[in-house]
């Protein structure tokens, strides 16, 4: 599979901070969901900034869809990634929900006329067109990270990047952005990278990094990492629900497996373990 | 909290409502200045009665302008008043020390109240009729020619539609951080004046700290999307002139041109 | 984080026209009344976002203060004496504007020459302040010694001692009570704005 | 003193009179047991702030009454002689941190104290004290507050809540925007609060695994009435109903209610982890004896 993004090496710090990233690497496959996680302060949001070359980096070097995040390209790298953010507050332009959809291509001069159609079409894409004319204070904020998120289709990018874009959600808020994404993901042949601490989120992606103290500790399916309880928890991470199960299930001397099973699987486990009985 | 001047406008789809911001804005604008010219009875019933007819035209009720008017009522009449104490000349009837009333200043405390009375008028339907975004633009709109004396025209647009859009936002933050204090033991709005004014710095830092975190997430946002600059970008929100804004401006000159041959010179 | 500064820039003008526009609605935070008086806070509000922003942007900050006063003398005054004076965009304005200016130039020499920002802050406070009480009351006098203004056909002359008293009983507690106060707004808050600024 | 909270017949309107007038409750009337654990859900919009901001008199109904340690608060109640009642009340409102403001960590905490007239030792004291309870470190105590990482603001601000010693405290998703480490931290905190010094919490959250793992009584809001009101079980035996209210169930009863789907006999629908663990044991061993 392609890396759609490639970190080489980087390393970073704010000024008077501690370093953030040393000799850092790691990549990310094209069309694939991939989550970061990793607990506050781990850098997870920062390398979100310096794939968009939002922040500068310092040495090593980001390639995205074969562009090096550099001074020259920030414009068309700028044009494949779609960003949304933690609070929806934050990112809402426009006065109101189309005037902010229309903010991206209003930057790229796009004329009037096609303008009216992208806004139109996208809208529709997040259900939001019959609150087009409404302003942010009357948006809850699941509606707002809705309208952030057609303002990203807009652009029609090749990558989304979802910087704790549910954390302020409440849980119902949170399952259907994330439907959402996953929806638009699928229509549109996209790569998506979501910063998370929700571990149930992360579970669900194609590939999982774990950051802890600005170092890749782990990269690899969530099979693989969702497994080990003890190991999350002392990176200041919870498991995944199915986990927990397991462990106490394992716990009053049942024999489970100590791999990664998501829900589907673990159903089928138990009934495969009431019946063999 | 949140019933100020942004809870004033009344969506609809009047004749005014349609007109273009930015000649409802000029033409507020000339109202007003044409007003200064009014002297005697009859250009002001002109006025008068412009007014009626714009206030019909919004579709408004009269009963919600009286309303607005309302708490703005003794504003008017010290106004009135002070035109009716100090004003000199005619027929005196009363004098003492500076204050005095007489015929003309009667007259004149009369024409005060209309005038107060027809500015309120004007900039309410303003108002009434038009979202604070649509005024933001009718300024840029307005302000166009100046671009070409290198005036960032366009920036002060984006700029005062950022801020219009934050209204409401720090306002909520503004309740909730008093409501925070509150619940501290401040009491706002009582105790000594050093107190009442120390009490403002609780709600102020904690406000513009707020007011940066939100311009630094905000600016990271906007580049994100592909913000550099303000002058180069594209419009999709635009007004365009309409045959409205033709007729309405026919007849607010033609009624300015009345008030100048009836007014006593 | 550094992005681009004139992108911050005008998202910070703009916060500050955002908060103006709530402090000229709000009394709790714009305007504290004492009897038939006021004390304006929003002086404060200038003299923060002239240290954050310098002088140039204070001075924006403090003109936009100014056309809010003067467009609310119209349609919404805040006071009689609004009333008749504010509508006169020169004394609405123009004081406002020097706000920004005063403050800005003090502050930055201040600053240079010594340690405290407290006291800086506070200074560029006090002159900040009696700046805009000083020009409004220079400013009427000029206007409306000679002529009646237009608008009201008053003999203002006879107001004079008036307008003068009114607005120099507000300005002295004011520029006190902006020297104790702003300071303790502008220091916390420069940390912050210093911070986003690397 | 008595820290019960009596709710009689209150109703809310915001803006009441004008065109905008929202009825954000309507008679409501529910008593929160003294001592007791309380969770207030419902969906957002459904009247969960309103309620408990009269709870210190911030709001004051429109009509009906509220009684809190000792005192009552109706329509009529002014702002006068308030500072009482909010100093046995302490509420940590939503990023309570944003509410910071003073120079230093130990000067924050000491705003509330000092407001109610403590001296300044005093108050030095309870800031103290308050620091220990959070879990904030003593070297702490003079850095700017805007120092410290979100975390450890938000428990600045919380100490400056304690510091008041409050007899109830009301807790406005106190967890909002915290990864899982510090999530765990203040509810901790929390519960320690209501075992060890007896305080009143009452709970305003989304998360319904909070709701089961630390609350005993849970009040369920919706369109500005309490439409249920008991332990959490009672509340959750439902999950029609749950759903109908737009809330979700705890992940474990979530979880039985696929194993049930799946055709996985459980007998009752258990809300914790370990629970649902023995329930599933319960099956394997009743399926073992059954053969």
């Amino acid at each position: 599979m392609k890396d759609i993004i490639q970190i080489k090496n980087i390393s970073f710090n704010y000024p008077d901070q501690e370093r953030l990233f040393t000799n850092f690497s790691m990549n990310i496959h094209e069309g694939e969901w991939t989550a970061i996680i990793g607990q506050n302060g781990s850098g997870k949001s920062t390398l979100a900034r310096l794939i968009d070359g939002l922040i500068v980096l310092k040495s090593g070097q980001i390639v995205v869809d074969g562009l090096t995040v550099n001074d020259e390209n920030i414009f068309d790298i700028r044009n494949k990634i779609g960003m949304v953010f933690q609070n929806p507050e934050d990112q809402f332009v426009g006065a109101t929900v189309e005037d902010d959809v229309a903010f991206g291509l209003e930057n790229r001069q796009i004329p009037r006329e096609k303008m009216q159609q992208i806004v139109e079409n996208s809208l529709k894409q997040v259900g939001m067109w019959d609150f087009r004319d409404r302003i942010p204070a009357n948006l809850s904020g699941g509606q707002k990270q809705r309208v952030a998120i057609a303002g990203i289709i807009a652009l029609s990018p090749k990558i989304i990047i979802l910087d704790e874009a549910t954390s302020m959600l409440d849980p119902r808020g949170r399952q259907e952005i994330l439907k959402l994404v996953d929806k638009i993901k699928h229509d549109n042949d996209l790569t998506v990278i979501s910063i998370t601490h929700d571990i149930d989120e992360a579970a669900g992606a194609d590939q999982v990094i774990v950051v802890n103290k600005g170092k890749v500790v782990e990269a690899d399916q969530p099979d693989k990492i969702f497994g080990d309880i003890n190991k999350l928890t002392s990176i200041g991470l919870s498991a995944p629900f199915t986990s927990e199960l397991l462990s106490a299930l394992r716990k009053r001397g049942v024999d489970s497996p100590s791999q990664y099973l998501n829900d589907q699987r673990l159903i089928t486990w138990i009934k495969q373990l009431i019946s063999s009985k | 909290m949140s019933n100020f001047l942004f809870g004033r406008y009344l969506p609809g789809s009047s004749w005014v409502h349609q007109m273009s911001p930015q000649s409802k804005l000029m033409l507020s604008f000339y109202f007003v200045v044409v007003i200064f010219f009014a002297n005697n009875i009859w250009t002001y019933a002109a006025l008068s009665g412009l007014i009626l007819l714009v206030v019909l035209m919004s579709g408004v009720s009269i009963g919600y302008f009286l309303k607005g008017i309302r708490p703005l009522i003794w504003l008017i009449v010290f106004t009135v008043l002070l035109q009716i104490l100090f004003s000199s000349g005619g027929h005196v009837y009363w004098h003492f020390g500076p204050f005095s009333i007489s015929d003309t200043s009667l007259i004149n405390g009369g024409f005060m109240f209309i005038r107060c009375l027809l500015i309120i008028m004007i900039s309410t339907v303003l108002t009434l009729t038009t979202t604070p975004l649509a005024i933001a633009d009718g300024v840029q709109t307005v302000l166009r020619p100046l671009k070409k004396v290198h005036f960032p025209v366009d920036t002060l647009a984006l700029m005062l539609s950022i801020a219009l859009r934050f209204v409401p936002t720090l306002m909520d933050e503004m309740e909730t951080i008093l409501n925070a204090q509150r619940s501290r033991g401040v009491d706002f709005g009582s105790g000594s004046l050093r107190h009442r004014i120390s009490a403002a710095v609780p709600l102020l830092v904690p406000l513009f700290t707020g007011a940066i975190n939100h311009a630094e997430n905000l600016s990271t946002a906007m580049e994100a999307r592909g913000f550099t600059d303000s002058e180069h970008r594209s419009k999709y929100r635009v007004y365009r002139w309409q045959r409205k804004d033709t007729i309405s401006w026919a007849v607010f000159l033609l009624i300015g041109i009345l008030v100048l041959f009836i007014r006593k010179s | 984080m550094p992005v681009k500064k004139n992108t911050l820039r005008l998202n910070m003008l703009a916060m500050f026209i955002a908060i103006i526009l709530l402090q000229t609605s709000i009394p709790l935070i714009g305007y504290i009344p004492i009897g038939p008086l006021e004390i304006t806070i929003i002086p404060m509000t200038v003299v923060v976002a002239t240290v954050l922003l310098g002088t140039v942007d204070g001075a924006i900050i403090g003109g936009i203060w100014g056309l809010t006063t003067f467009v609310r003398a119209f349609v919404w005054p805040t006071s009689p004496l609004a009333a008749i004076v504010f509508v006169n965009p020169i004394i609405s304005v123009i004081p406002r504007i020097m706000i920004g200016v005063v403050a800005g130039v003090t502050y930055t020499y201040l600053k240079k020459h010594f340690k405290s920002q407290t006291a800086s802050i506070s200074v560029a406070a006090v002159l900040g302040s009696l700046t805009n009480t000083v020009l409004v009351l220079g400013l009427i006098y000029l206007f409306y010694k000679a002529k009646a203004p237009q608008l009201y056909q008053i003999n203002i002359k006879e107001l004079l001692p008036y307008l003068l008293g009114v607005v120099g009983t507000n300005g002295i507690p004011e520029a006190i009570f902006s020297g104790i106060v702003t300071p303790m707004i502008g220091v916390p808050v420069k940390k912050i704005f210093d911070r986003t600024g690397r | 003193m008595d820290q019960t909270i009596n709710f009689k017949q209150v109703t809310h309107t915001y803006q009441a009179g004008t065109p905008f007038a929202q009825n954000a409750l309507s008679q409501v009337s529910v008593t929160i047991a003294g001592g007791s654990f309380t969770a207030i859900i419902g969906h957002t919009g459904s009247g969960k702030s309103t309620l408990v901001q009269h709870i210190n008199a911030l709001l004051k109904p429109t009509a009906g009454e509220i009684k809190v340690s000792g005192r009552t608060i109706t329509p009529a109640t002014t702002n006068k002689n308030l500072k009482q009642l909010r100093k046995h009340v302490g509420m940590v409102f939503q990023f309570p941190e944003k509410q910071l403001f003073e120079e230093t960590v130990i000067k924050d905490i000491m705003f509330g104290p000092k407001n109610y007239g403590v001296s300044d030792e005093e108050a030095r004291l309870d800031a103290k004290q308050a620091m220990g309870l959070v879990g904030l470190d003593g070297s702490l105590q003079d850095k700017s507050p805007f120092d410290l990482s979100g975390g450890q603001m938000r428990r600045v601000a919380i100490a400056g809540v304690l510091a008041m010693k409050p007899e109830i405290l009301i807790l406005d998703e106190p967890t909002a925007g915290l990864d899982p480490r510090g999530h765990k931290e203040i509810m901790d905190l929390a519960e320690k609060l209501h075992q060890q010094q007896g305080m009143t919490i009452i709970l305003v959250t989304h998360q319904m695994d909070d709701v089961v793992d630390y609350a005993s009584d849970v009040i369920v809001m919706d369109q500005g009435k309490v439409v249920k009101h008991g332990e959490p079980k009672d509340i959750f035996s439902d999950p029609e109903w749950v759903y109908d209210m737009h809330l979700d169930l705890p992940s474990a009863a979530e979880f039985a209610c696929r194993l049930i789907t799946a055709g996985v006999p459980l007998k009752t629908i258990p809300l914790t982890i370990d629970k649902l663990a023995d329930a599933i044991v319960g099956v394997i061993q009743g399926g073992q004896s059954h053969e």
